[in-house]
């Protein structure tokens, strides 16, 4: 009998793709897949004690550094747990621009995503270096508005750091004349492109199932044929007052969370449409001036609070005892849940549809290691 | 035909001199060209991507080899502690070695340095050599990646040597000789433009030749056996410094080399209007300006494809080579058989005089009937190859498919 | 949809051997306390379950009412009851609202065990190693119950309240052992 | 597609997977064409700048062009003198060192020389730039807008000690600030001014404009008027630093050359110094005159979608465990449905 030798290779954790300081310790049959194990906490800062030490503003910019692709989706989940928490109303002009801050990010979080998904696989970086291009021009209006292109650490409770002006709007508007070209240039040079097609197609099948039950979020599951999305769910924000759809797939393979993520783009592009329109009626200012924001100390009592980051369901739990900061501080990140489903869905596949797969559920390290 | 001149001062003195010179020569134009060939590819690379690319060292950058391989030069070498010492210092050699003899018989333009009868087995030859080198490297390097690598580019390798000679085959049937020389002259008709490219036997012959070069050159999108963002860097992981250098500058030259190679076989070499005219010195100079130019457009189509596609899955790149490739470049030498049957055959075959007329270059009906014959059976093929491999997903059950039954 | 508390009576109808009816007077005592400073209290409204109880709860609340999306597992140590807390939020495809479940352990080894939910969610893989990382809960069932941030000689559980928040003993900064 | 859920319907389109479409190779071709074409826009040199464009290059020459940095832009703290009198706005409030999240702000508060009492002035103020995660709650909260923060983003050095910054480090003249973030400062400057002026009053002495030569040696080494961006490319301005801010921890050597080189430049440069503010301000006007309603074509063209293809056949490569976890999930829920 001809027997193979079953060959053990760790993949990370400094390894060109995989996302960050993550390894994956991988058992190959040839280029067969056998088993996988995720291996992870390189990067872990015990983040949530830092929770439990700083004061309740004190915490927001360390909630950039989570998944520093979207710091202001992040932020703004934070603020929303701690406002629901403390009662605090936030004015609706606040939420209009907050609502158009996470829409850019999903924006630029998905061009990115998508270029890196397309550089696992070999596509030599330019789909992702026009995405970047994107991101860029995203990110100038990120510091424009609140200092810093990355670590933004603009929402603050009941409202934004700093209030957006005509400036601003008005280059939010022309960026947005060219986001369609964007969208139609990337479609055409890889969508239906063959290599693509039998890359991606019937690979890393995740069946809503089996979806479900590995509690995955956002564009996992809805490439998986879920539609659910916290924005339709529990409208926060002012979500419910949009008109927009929730792109799902059919399979639940790589393509398909490629497709949703394209859709995605788009749908966001039709929010932060709607969102401009409305906002000049928006009442209220940037942010409700009745709060004490360095020494909030919110009642005795818990709350969760989620937004549907662009990487799935972002949430934060926080415990009060009534003091200064929080007794218990716990981020439920969604790369970190996503990532559970990995090895299932590699199993059996070639060594090369790993890092596709892994590129396909987009992780960020810092917030799966927090 | 222009040889290397001679200095005709004693047979034996010129031979050795005229060979060290060839030699000097090759090793730098071949090193040069490489250099350039990295400038280049980043540059193009950079504007498909709406970059700049290098623009520092030099002017428009053009520099930027040099300082990398003083870089490279100056760094230290580093063999892995449990790595085949011997081996892992050799596999560089190997590589670069297979590449350079390549060039003692690929054409420059209308010059060659040595006009061997049967270069073109002799490039094929000597290239394959590669695998060796490649295998020795995945293998002295001690390194799972590298052996990965290792052994996807040996497994890749072989598989596509078959479709490349066989794609080669056409052109050795029309033109009746096994060296480059003679391929190159025999494209000089038509005013220049009699290249072999432009019949449906060529064309397929250089499209599937075009391919599998890409394959045997690792571009993308089969550069599988330094997948960076699989395999690290494959069999190249465990090298740097001059070591890796090595590698590169074969890998380049390689490339180099197999874009020489199509614009010889396929495009006319140096053959273009006015190469005949202008005399051996200035249509020398020329026939190098057309070479060039063939050449680098061949090398702009692999960096423009490497610059949009993604990389193929191993088995899909297998599958590829023997169930697309093959079976596609089989066709193509029946066909060229039938081409050459039908342009060429005098009192061989009655018929076709009576049918056609005598067989000569300026007998356009033979011409166009061969044509017409031979893209009807290609297309044929491609559609009856295509038709058999296209995936049917609606035609499995769900049950076959979870089994694995889709094969 | 179950409103909150709702459960809570669906099971004390239903299941009423799952319910942990220990820390009732806990919760009522820190109401009175409320002005204290820095005193957690305990909530009531959601179902508290025994720990051996809450895998038959999880599927009841699945298969009955459809809470089939296990989103968060927290863990929170209350040094005062001596005790930690294990919150499981369940959510419906279609409904906004989660509904919490909730068990309360000691925080001795021997107490602190939590069936574990990955056979039925694999989902709850990694939050139930990160809760063992953390504060110590051992969750039999588990395939695979090893740290996952901490390197695997780490003793001890950092989240903890009594885990010491200064020096650092593998350094032995401050010599505190 | 609608799809109606007990909260009411949602909108859902499926994504098109492009399963009927015969693929012969004319999807690569379609993306070499893009590319192609991407390609020649830039080989000839068009530039990428407006927010709305999406070919031509668009990287930044850095070092020579340097994009307009926001005026909210924060990067490390500094601390703010008046120019004239050289008083030092910070009167050592310790709020900035309360808020501090990685609490790398050190105040000592300055005493009254005789008898003892705290006096509204900073005796030493130290910022671990090293630490700083640069997230602006200081220059927020500061009641005297005394901490603002700086635009210099060139701060590397290999002397890391330096980067504890002391309070003669940290120390700007305001038309510095002013110069950097002028619409910002226009609306504070009165407030800050007064307070800085009440102040000055219970400072006796010398205490509060006593940390360093400030007053001959940086004000007028700063002039920001003189280094105010001069006007480059369209969208990008050179902007030049004032000197003597260059690394707290340069060799005097180094600063030197650097100096001369700067002159150098500035006398390259020549053309009318145009202020900061009028630079931004131009940029403002000239944006809010091409703004246009944005297009929605491509929306209502990607919202229309096919029926497509077989549904959810999961992978031929499935594990067995994986399958069988499927298959009893499906089971279960046909007989859910059964019921």
């Amino acid at each position: 009998m001809l027997k193979t030798e079953e060959l053990q290779v760790n993949i990370g954790p400094q390894h060109p793709s995989t996302h960050g300081v993550f390894r994956m310790l991988v058992t190959v049959d040839g280029e067969t897949l056998v088993d996988l194990k995720p291996v992870f906490g390189y990067l872990h800062r015990n983040h949530e004690q830092l929770g439990e030490v700083n004061s309740y503003l004190q915490n927001m910019p360390f909630t950039d550094r989570l998944d520093y692709f979207n710091s202001m989706v992040n932020n703004h989940a934070y603020a929303r747990a701690v406002e629901q928490l403390a009662g605090i109303e936030v004015p609706e002009r606040a939420q209009y621009i907050r609502v158009i801050m996470d829409e850019l990010s999903r924006i630029l979080n998905h061009a990115s995503a998508l270029g890196f998904l397309l550089g696992d696989m070999g596509a030599w970086q330019t789909s992702l270096l026009w995405g970047l291009r994107e991101r860029e021009k995203i990110l100038d209006l990120f510091e424009y508005v609140s200092g810093a292109r990355m670590m933004c650490n603009y929402s603050r409770f009941g409202g934004v750091a700093r209030d957006i002006d005509d400036y601003f709007i008005s280059e939010v508007k022309k960026l947005m004349q060219g986001l369609p070209r964007y969208f139609d240039e990337f479609e055409r040079l890889l969508v239906e492109n063959e290599i693509l097609l039998v890359r991606a197609k019937g690979v890393g099948v995740l069946p809503k199932e089996l979806a479900l039950s590995y509690s995955v979020t956002g564009p996992l599951l809805r490439g998986s044929g879920v539609p659910y999305d916290v924005r339709k769910a529990e409208p926060y924000a002012v979500y419910d007052r949009f008109d927009f759809d929730i792109p799902v797939g059919t399979v639940g393979d790589v393509y398909d969370r490629f497709l949703v993520r394209v859709e995605e783009m788009r749908q966001s592009y039709r929010i932060l449409e709607q969102a401009l329109q409305q906002m000049p009626e928006a009442e209220g200012g940037h942010i409700n001036p009745k709060v004490k924001q360095q020494s909030l100390k919110p009642p005795v009592g818990e709350s969760y609070a989620r937004v549907e980051s662009p990487k799935g369901e972002l949430g934060f739990y926080l415990v009060s005892d009534g003091s200064g900061s929080a007794y218990r501080y716990k981020v439920r990140a969604p790369s970190f849940i996503n990532l559970s489903a990995l090895a299932d869905m590699c199993k059996g596949y070639k060594i090369a549809d790993v890092v596709v797969i892994l590129g396909s559920i987009d992780i960020v390290m810092g917030e799966v290691d927090r | 035909m222009t040889y290397w001149p001679v200095i005709a001062v004693d047979a034996w003195i010129g031979l050795v001199l005229v060979s060290i010179i060839k030699v000097t020569l090759i090793l730098v134009g071949g090193s040069l060209g490489m250099m350039f060939l990295t400038w280049y590819e980043r540059r193009a690379i950079a504007y498909m991507q709406d970059r700049r690319g290098p623009n520092r060292v030099g002017p428009q950058g053009l520099l930027q080899p040099v300082s990398e391989a003083i870089k490279t030069m100056t760094k230290e070498d580093i063999t892995p502690l449990d790595a085949d010492r011997v081996v892992h210092f050799l596999a560089p050699v190997v590589m670069l070695g297979a590449t350079v003899l390549a060039f003692a018989v690929i054409p420059w333009g209308n010059l060659f340095p040595s006009s061997l009868r049967v270069g073109v087995l002799f490039i094929f030859a000597v290239t394959g050599l590669h695998t060796v080198g490649m295998l020795m490297a995945g293998w002295g390097s001690n390194n799972k990646f590298a052996l990965l690598g290792g052994m996807r580019g040996v497994a890749q390798m072989v598989s596509y040597e078959i479709p490349l000679l066989m794609a080669l085959l056409p052109i050795i049937l029309l033109s009746g000789s096994l060296s480059l020389t003679d391929i190159v002259t025999r494209q000089g008709d038509w005013y220049g433009f009699g290249w072999y490219v432009f019949s449906p036997v060529g064309l397929t012959a250089f499209i599937t030749f075009f391919i599998a070069a890409l394959a045997e050159g690792e571009r993308t999108p089969f550069d599988i056996p330094e997948a960076d963002s699989e395999i690290v860097a494959g069999y190249l992981t465990e090298y740097g410094g001059m070591k890796f250098a090595v590698f590169y500058l074969s890998n380049y030259m390689t490339n180099l080399a197999l874009c020489f190679i199509m614009a010889s076989l396929f495009l006319g070499g140096g053959n273009g209007p006015g190469v005949t005219a202008l005399g051996t010195v200035l249509g020398g100079l020329l026939s190098l300006v057309y070479f060039f130019i063939k050449a680098l457009a061949l090398f702009f189509l692999m960096v423009l494809i490497r610059g949009t596609v993604p990389r193929l899955r191993v088995d899909q790149l297998m599958g590829f080579a023997w169930k697309f490739l093959l079976p596609i470049v089989l066709v193509n030498v029946f066909s060229t058989a039938i081409w050459v049957a039908i342009t060429r055959w005098g009192p061989q075959a009655q018929i076709f005089t009576d049918w056609f007329g005598e067989p000569a270059s300026d007998n356009y009906l033979r011409y166009g009937v061969a044509i017409v014959v031979t893209l009807i059976i290609n297309l044929l093929a491609v559609y009856a190859v295509m038709r058999i491999n296209r995936r049917q997903p609606s035609d499995l059950t769900e049950e076959e498919i979870a089994l694995g039954l889709a094969g | 949809m179950l409103t909150k508390g709702e459960l809570r009576s669906i099971l004390s109808t239903e299941m009423p051997a799952a319910l942990d009816q220990r820390w009732a007077e806990h919760a009522a005592t820190a109401e009175e306390g409320h002005g204290e400073e820095n005193k957690p209290v305990l909530q009531q409204d959601d179902a508290v379950v025994n720990a051996e109880h809450l895998p038959a709860v999880a599927h009841f609340l699945r298969d009955t009412f459809g809470y089939e999306y296990l989103s968060n597992i927290t863990a929170v140590d209350y040094l005062d009851f001596d005790m930690i807390e294990v919150v499981y939020q369940f959510y419906h495809i279609d409904e906004p609202a989660d509904v919490r479940v909730r068990v309360r352990v000691g925080r001795n080894p021997e107490a602190c065990v939590i069936p574990s939910l990955t056979p039925t969610w694999p989902g709850a893989n990694l939050q139930e190693r990160e809760a063992y990382d953390m504060y110590g809960i051992d969750f039999p069932g588990h395939p695979n119950l090893a740290r996952v941030y901490m390197w695997d000689e780490f003793t001890g559980f950092p989240l903890r309240k009594d885990f010491p928040k200064t020096g650092d003993k593998y350094t032995h900064v401050t010599g505190a052992e | 597609m609608t799809l109606s859920t007990r909260k009411g319907t949602v909108n859902i389109v499926e994504v098109n997977r492009h399963d009927n479409n015969i693929h012969a190779g004319q999807g690569t071709l379609k993306g070499l064409d893009i590319v192609f074409r991407k390609f020649r826009k830039a080989l000839f040199g068009k530039a990428n700048t407006e927010r709305d464009d999406t070919e031509g290059q668009f990287n930044v020459q850095y070092p020579e062009e340097r994009l307009v940095l926001a005026e909210a832009y924060r990067n490390m703290p500094i601390l703010l003198y008046d120019d004239a009198t050289g008083q030092e706005l910070c009167t050592s409030c310790f709020q900035c060192e309360r808020v501090c999240p990685p609490q790398v702000i050190h105040i000592t508060q300055a005493k009254h020389p005789e008898t003892g009492k705290p006096v509204p002035a900073a005796a030493e103020f130290v910022l671990e730039y090293d630490t700083c995660m640069s997230c602006g709650y200081c220059a927020e909260v500061c009641p005297f807008d005394a901490i603002k923060m700086d635009h210099d983003f060139e701060l590397s050095t290999a002397d890391h000690p330096a980067l504890d910054v002391h309070y003669t480090h940290l120390l700007r003249p305001v038309s510095y600030y002013e110069a950097i973030a002028p619409t910002m400062w226009a609306e504070v400057r009165d407030a800050a001014l007064k307070k800085l002026q009440n102040n000055i009053k219970r400072r006796p002495g010398n205490i509060g404009v006593d940390h360093g030569q400030k007053i001959a040696g940086k004000s007028s080494a700063a002039a920001p008027k003189a280094a105010t961006p001069a006007a480059g490319a369209a969208g990008r301005k050179q902007y030049t630093g004032p000197i003597a801010k260059v690394g707290t921890s340069m060799s005097e050597d180094k600063l030197a050359r650097l100096m001369a080189i700067r002159e150098a430049n500035t006398g390259k440069r020549g053309g009318p110094p145009e202020s900061g503010a009028h630079a931004i301000e131009a940029d403002v006007a000239t944006n809010a005159a091409g703004q246009v309603a944005p297009s929605d074509q491509a929306t209502s063209g990607s919202a229309a979608s096919k029926a497509t293809g077989p549904v959810a056949a999961p992978g031929k490569n499935m594990s067995e465990d994986k399958l069988a976890r499927l298959m009893a999930i499906r089971e279960a829920n046909k007989a859910k449905q059964g019921e």
